[in-house]
């Protein structure tokens, strides 16, 4: 049962990883492109870490897996509006 | 697995050679620098395919130990080449 | 279970090579390090995957180590330097 | 199943790794080759963990993917058009096009022909890899090295003269970088997101240090990882505008610098006058000796790349409400310091900007 589980969680957030890459890919201009990465990517590792968390069975390594996730999520938010703030500034400069 | 050190191992001595070109030929020091930095991946590459023996089995770990100190070196030298760099340029523009 | 994280390493790395290709095509710089972004995430991801198909717990490590510098990458490509004739 | 599927990754991963080298060395734009050279790194962590080389590939993930680009994207941004654009080789002149293409090939295939060779001694040292002696020698006396983990059992015990020489390799280079003239003028204080940012990034990079240096002993981990992770936080830290990051100052400075090597030195002789042999560490003693000496070296290894990221001999923080000074002063400033090479880092008369919220200005 918790196997079925933590493969189903797995590949959901497999599913949310390519959805980012693939708007990465598609979409047309950085700002739309933040968008598919920032919501999809961070889901993706979320649900991905949940599954491996699940699979293990190690309450350490859960704890890890978290630590990991979270660290992701506020680092990407930040680094995802950095860039962007990069590159308003770059182009209202020209 | 017996495929995936030579893998590794063709593409770090194709790694080498890439950085090699671009670090003989390139006009500029930044690019030729990062040939370098490129150039010893490859290595590093190697070395590592070198120590590998496939899965479940424990790997060498002296090449390990190697391209640890490799890299560490590698990011200092890049880093005095750098400050070399920045120096020549504020030396030039000052004449 | 196995086959399983086997075939989710392929998919992420797979979804890691579409990530390059916005690296390599921009078409501007905040492109590509938006896409750099990603591909660090799902380097953690496949990270992850890998230290349960090895059996090595020391990549979790790694993974952490990479959401790390990750963000002081996205730091050190938007901070603004002052430069020696600014003032 | 399984091994198809990894045949078809480690496929992926080699084409990355070429496609990456290639069109980071193949453009002509400094900041897109950094970028693209970035991507490379964090590709190559990923396949030393595919390697089972944990150990580099913490390295990697923090030097390759993080510390290294910070340091190239600096000098990018150092002087947009002059900088790394000045020099110009012969090969660069249209005017002898038949001669550069002439050179390009010759050059072209003296790579192909080192590609070849180097190929040719891969296939030599595969076939006597299984039976690498050092191996064997490694795991059977790892229970005397005082660690289980037999790479750092490599790095601080079996091969120690190695790492001593390394470290002395650093502290050259730092004093390369400290000879070369005062550090880079810094950045503009963060806004509020990236002082947000730097508010948990960077005890979690100091922690992560401190753990990895800790865990080191019995598995991937140890003074080099533990280094680059907490050089990483004084890199944000001078990202965010702080000028000192932390670092002493004076003579502090110079001992933090120079603790990898002293540490080292001083273990080494110690054993020397108590009848060991220079770095033979009793096995009793071994495991905090190691510990002793991998503190020290990392203090030594985040000092060195800290600085090789500051770039030159850090200023001491001295308040000049009246603002900067034309840069004809500061580069003016650079000889005679250079001079002066290693007198001491409290230079008189240093230029010191002093740059109060410069949050709002647009470069």
């Amino acid at each position: 049962m918790i196997e079925v589980m933590s493969s189903l969680l797995i590949v959901s957030g497999l599913g949310f990883y390519l959805a980012g890459s693939i708007g990465l890919l598609r979409l047309p201009d950085l700002y739309s492109r933040l968008h598919a990465l920032t919501k999809a990517d961070n889901l993706g590792l979320g649900l991905l870490t949940a599954g491996l968390g699940l699979y293990t069975q190690d309450l350490l390594i859960a704890l890890k897996l978290v630590l990991i996730w979270l660290a992701v999520l506020a680092a990407s938010a930040a680094s995802a509006h950095l860039i962007a703030q990069h590159a308003r500034r770059r182009e209202t400069q020209s | 697995m017996l495929t995936a050190h030579w893998l590794y191992g063709i593409t770090g001595c194709l790694v080498v050679a890439l950085g090699l070109r671009t670090a003989l030929l390139h006009a500029l020091l930044l690019h030729r620098l990062i040939g370098i930095n490129v150039m010893g991946a490859g290595v590093f590459l190697m070395l590592i395919a070198v120590a590998y023996r496939g899965p479940g089995v424990a790997p060498d770990p002296v090449p390990h130990a190697l391209v640890l100190t490799g890299i560490v070196v590698a990011v200092s030298a890049t880093a005095l080449a750098l400050a070399l760099a920045r120096r020549l340029t504020a030396e030039q523009d000052d004449e | 279970m196995s086959e399983l994280l086997a075939v989710s390493a392929l998919a992420l790395i797979l979804s890691l090579f579409l990530g390059l290709l916005r690296v390599v095509r921009g078409p501007g710089a905040g492109d590509r390090m938006l896409a750099m972004q990603l591909i660090g995430t799902t380097g953690v991801g496949l990270l992850l995957l890998l230290s349960l198909l090895l059996d090595q717990t020391a990549l979790i490590d790694v993974a952490l180590i990479l959401a790390l510098l990750a963000a002081v990458a996205a730091a050190a490509f938007t901070g603004e330097e002052l430069e020696t004739g600014d003032d | 199943m399984t091994t198809s599927a990894m045949l078809i990754l480690d496929i992926l991963m080699v084409l990355s790794l070429l496609s990456l080298a290639a069109a980071a060395l193949a453009t002509s734009d400094a900041r897109r080759s950094v970028i693209l050279f970035m991507a490379f790194g964090l590709v190559l962590a990923l396949a030393w963990a595919r390697l089972q080389a944990p150990d580099v590939a913490l390295a990697e993930a923090a030097i390759g993917a993080g510390l290294s680009g910070a340091l190239l994207l600096a000098a990018v941004g150092d002087q947009p058009r002059r900088a790394l654009t000045g020099d110009t080789k012969p090969v660069h002149h249209h005017d002898h096009s038949n001669l550069k293409l002439m050179l390009e090939w010759t050059v072209t295939l003296l790579c192909i022909a080192v590609a070849g060779a180097l190929a040719w001694a891969l296939a030599q040292a595969f076939e006597r890899a299984p039976q690498a002696t050092l191996a064997q020698a490694v795991s059977e006396n790892l229970a005397t090295s005082g660690v289980s983990n037999p790479v750092t059992a490599v790095l601080l015990n079996f091969r120690a003269y190695d790492t001593l020489l390394e470290l002395a390799v650093l502290l050259t280079a730092v004093l390369g970088i400290f000879a070369l003239g005062p550090a880079r003028p810094g950045y503009r204080t963060a806004g509020p997101v990236f002082g947000g940012l730097v508010r948990w990034l960077v005890p979690v990079l100091i922690l992560a240090a401190a753990y990895l240096l800790w865990v080191g002993a019995h598995a991937p981990g140890g003074a080099f990882q533990a280094g680059a992770t907490l050089a990483a936080a004084g890199v944000v830290l001078r990202l965010a505008g702080q000028r000192t990051v932390g670092l002493p100052q004076g003579p502090t400075l110079h001992l933090v610098i120079a603790a990898g090597v002293g540490t080292f030195l001083l273990v080494g002789l110690s054993l020397l006058v108590l009848g060991r042999p220079f770095l033979g560490y009793p096995p009793a003693w071994a495991g905090g000796l190691i510990l002793l000496i991998e503190t020290a070296a990392m203090l030594a290894i985040a000092a060195t790349l800290v600085l090789a990221f500051l770039g030159g001999r850090p200023q001491p923080p001295r308040v000049n409400v009246t603002g900067g000074k034309p840069p004809a002063a500061l580069i003016s400033t650079l000889r005679p310091r250079s001079r002066e090479g290693l007198s001491g880092a409290d230079v008189p008369g240093a230029e010191s900007h002093k740059h109060f919220s410069e949050e709002n200005r647009q470069c």
